[in-house]
């Protein structure tokens, strides 16, 4: 096989070696099931609960706020859908905004259609930021939960989620937020931001697919999501993935420990790539905020072509990259978030995402912009909109 | 997901490109993805498509069926070149995943359209020909589960 | 560390070797999120598929009936509260019995206190059967769901299945089964059986621990329970957990290839060790049926005496067992199964669960047997309740 | 989940039995979780504790704390065992687990009722000692979720 260059890390990263190691002695050695009483398995309570620490100290939460789901989505429908249950007595509105991830938008509709709720969906600016004078509007007296995601999967847009915090106390309403891509990729101290809720998810991070938590502040008493026997401190039911418990712990570990040297790299690298793009390709924009934004992330739209064929073209050219996110990719529809932006349909169609990860090189770099200059000269002869 | 044959029309278009004075053009959008197709058409005096070209604004799905229903129709008989339906289009490319189907529709209709055009350049009709609408849709997938 | 005799099969079973083997290349190598267009995701794609019919088929189900969850805990309640919220127009009417797993019972708890459900709980008889007339009499118009679990996790007790399958469909009511404990250990057909949802779990049958599914038979329009990304078909959200759905899949295609090799040897073993407990230690009863039980299950309770100093003196000679199920081990009630089949409070409490795999031998069985002798014993001799 | 002193008098447990013809018996069982302790005391007539016994039908914690409970009043006055609160001896043994704290009232509790079975028996009044109920059981605890 020829060398990939994989700049789609938002939409899953590669597992560190040193994460496998981690987990690899929980598969057949100590495979003890936490719950169980005897010495062999109470091993595993402790490295459960070791993980925990580490993912704690990674947000500034308390240990025992967190708690470990099977997914990101998961936290994300656990927080919304308990939130909605537990405080429906107090009202039945939430807010959240246009460019959320399917993962809360899909149960937004979940609570509207089947749980008899209303949702206001916050406009977002040209460059993706959440309207914060909107947000404050659309409170009413029977507001229970403000959910607006961290920093946007697509666009890479980082919220004002400080701002946000604030407004969601001075109402007291609790405040979700969905920080699957910025988990790991910028400062998140929950108490200094006035979070509620938190999600994320180990294979963003270098972690497995298939594990994810959810902080809940000490004192935000949501009932359970997942429903059963009494693990995670009776909060979330069924036996405990503890091999991939432990290896999000080991990822998030690495990952907060070069934090600052990676990102660093990563958003110099993503100038670059970004400053090329720009200057080299015509009819060429950026997508998403030139600063808040996360440190990986780079998205464009390219007029006159479309992004499927864009990708394929990349693909046959060893890059791996995505126009969306990679879970709708079955879909027809132009992303959500680049309508939300204010891109008419077609040019939304032709957008293309490329994620960093820190072994990328400017060597990757230089040939990846090579050979989109190539693809998107070759794809606008095709195309009936381009008139050149 | 895409089979060689897509593959191979979507990486090597035949007939890419744009007619001068053509006979016929249509262009066709798709409601359901937003794509766009225009077809070329250059026929004769005896009803038979000489040359055909096309340009395409789409998946690639939607760039191979384009390339394909080009070959299929060229050099082919006015009334030949109707019964090219999208099945017969996704056959000759060994097929397309389910939720690609309603790609092939686009070449199918934009034939129909360039067809229209000459017929109302002509003034003649075309037997068997509707007016095709500008959008079109498949449809509704009968499970949506099933893909 | 010596020897472990690990007899808590039923809690969870050691992760296969080969197992983790087939699972090591989706870690680290063929890490694309399978939702990706680019060839290289795409083969975690196939990988799935080939995973999911494997399962399909030892289950007798069409591959896109199987879809993958995070737990067999998520599977159950997938199962009861879609269905509950599917067909609540036609009644809110649940049937199940007196012993199913928590996940089954707390899901059924939420669904009368949060939203407005009735739950009929059938009684067992002193086996642990459930009693198929009174389940029969239970069923009213507002009836949409019978979910009876297979076998039953502390005691072994396989149910009526089929029969339970042809009252619901001569009814009309859907019908989930909790196989969690009965996959692969008992044939399973679901079309044989009528069965039209039916819970799994990997880590039951030597796969990892943070994997399930849930059979959806064709045609029963239930809807999601995970809402987010198009993953499963629209079905459940969250990126695929592919390493562990390529272990799923390998796991249970070795245990149906040694499926009847080696329940043949554990109901052997089992048969053999009810043999001699029931022997050799006065005041001592078998819980379960004497046939209809899961291969490698023993459940006995011992007069006199209570489970946590029973546990702890095995565990302190090298034997993990369990009493109630593992999951409810931080609970101090008497296990409600017990208590279903009609045992005394103090009586439930002496319970000892033996759940052998096919690696443990007659020396292993004979030399538990001696130390539940020994142990009982001194045990017996502190208790308050026993007078020799 | 235990700890070393736990586990050392759970495994050897001190004054485990009975006294034929003791001073005091008591028997009481914990409402939470079904457990029964019985306590047999012999006081001599100062009023100091000569011997103890007990029998234990419950769990780890339960044994440890009899154990444990046992040791501190043999050989005190009437006055000093009712000062052994189920606080001291979870203290003696290193602490108790959440979940088990529960355990170790059964101790304070089964040396009471033999405390006030001894007094009935002499028809005595012992200052401070209430009549202990047959069923204990703790406060609910404050949060649940922190165990
Ligand atoms: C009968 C039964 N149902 C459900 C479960 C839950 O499965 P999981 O641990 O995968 O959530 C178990 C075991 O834990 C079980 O034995
Ligand atoms: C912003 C955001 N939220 C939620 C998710 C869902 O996470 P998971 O795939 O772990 O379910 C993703 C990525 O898939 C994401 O990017
Ligand atoms: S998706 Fe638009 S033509 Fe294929
Ligand atoms: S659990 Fe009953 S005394 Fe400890």
């Amino acid at each position: 096989m020829e060398k990939k260059i994989y700049l789609d890390n938002a939409a899953t990263t590669r597992t560190r070696p040193e994460v496998v190691e981690a987990m690899l002695p929980y598969f057949s050695e100590m495979f003890g099931n936490p719950s169980s009483i005897y010495e062999f398995a109470m091993q595993n309570k402790k490295a459960i609960d070791d993980a925990r620490s580490i993912i704690a100290k990674a947000i500034g939460a308390e240990t025992n706020e967190i708690y470990f789901t099977g997914s990101g989505t998961e936290a994300d429908n656990w927080a919304l859908i308990a939130t909605a249950e537990a405080f429906e007595n107090k009202g039945k509105h939430i807010i959240t905004s246009k460019i959320e991830h399917h993962a809360v938008l899909h149960t937004c509709e979940y609570l509207q259609k089947k749980r008899g709720f209303e949702v206001t969906y916050i406009d977002v600016d040209e460059f993706g930021c959440v309207k914060l004078d909107q947000l404050e509007k659309a409170i009413r007296p029977d507001t229970i939960l403000i959910s607006i995601m961290f920093a946007n999967n697509e666009i890479g847009t980082i919220q004002p989620i400080k701002e946000i915090g604030q407004i969601a106390k001075k109402h007291n309403i609790i405040f979700h937020t969905d920080a699957v891509q910025a988990f790991c990729q910028v400062d998140i101290d929950v108490n200094e931001l006035g979070v509620d809720l938190l999600s994320a998810s180990a294979h963003k991070v270098n972690g497995p697919k298939g594990i994810g938590f959810l902080y809940i502040r000490k004192g935000v008493r949501i009932g359970s999501f997942i429903h059963g026997g009494a693990q995670e401190r009776g909060r979330r039911a069924g036996t405990e993935n503890v091999p991939y418990i432990v290896g999000f712990g080991k990822a998030v570990e690495i990952a907060m420990a070069n934090m600052k040297e990676r990102t660093k790299k990563e958003t110099e690298l993503r100038d670059y790539l970004i400053k090329r793009i720009l200057a080299e390709v015509p009819y060429t924009r950026l997508n998403g905020h030139r600063t808040k934004r996360l440190p990986n992330n780079a998205n464009f739209s390219f007029q006159f072509i479309e992004g499927e064929s864009l990708l394929i073209m990349l693909d046959m050219n060893n890059i791996c990259a995505s126009s969306g996110s990679a879970c709708t990719s079955g879909s027809l529809d132009p992303s959500h978030v680049l309508l939300a932006i204010g891109l008419p349909h077609e040019i939304a169609h032709g957008s293309l995402r490329l994620t960093l990860n820190d072994e990328i090189t400017y060597e990757d770099i230089d040939y990846t912009v090579e050979k989109i200059k190539e693809i998107v000269y070759k794809l606008r002869q095709m195309s009936p909109l381009y008139e050149d | 997901m895409y089979t060689k044959k897509v593959m191979d029309h979507f990486t090597n278009p035949r007939n890419m490109g744009e007619i001068e004075n053509p006979s016929g053009v249509g262009t066709v959008g798709n409601a359901k993805c937003g794509d766009i197709m225009r077809m070329y058409l250059d026929i004769d005096d005896n009803g038979v498509i000489r040359d055909v070209k096309f340009k395409t604004f789409g998946c690639g799905a939607a760039v191979a069926t384009s390339s394909m229903a080009t070959e299929l129709i060229k050099g082919k008989t006015i009334e030949e070149a109707l019964k090219v339906t999208n099945k017969a289009v996704m056959e000759a490319l060994d097929g397309l995943p389910p939720v690609k189907v309603h790609c092939s529709l686009l070449a199918e209709e934009a034939i129909h359209a360039a067809l229209w055009d000459y017929a109302e350049k002509k003034g003649i009709k075309i037997e068997g020909l509707r007016k095709p609408k500008s959008d079109i849709h498949e449809d509704e997938e009968e499970d949506k589960q099933d893909y």
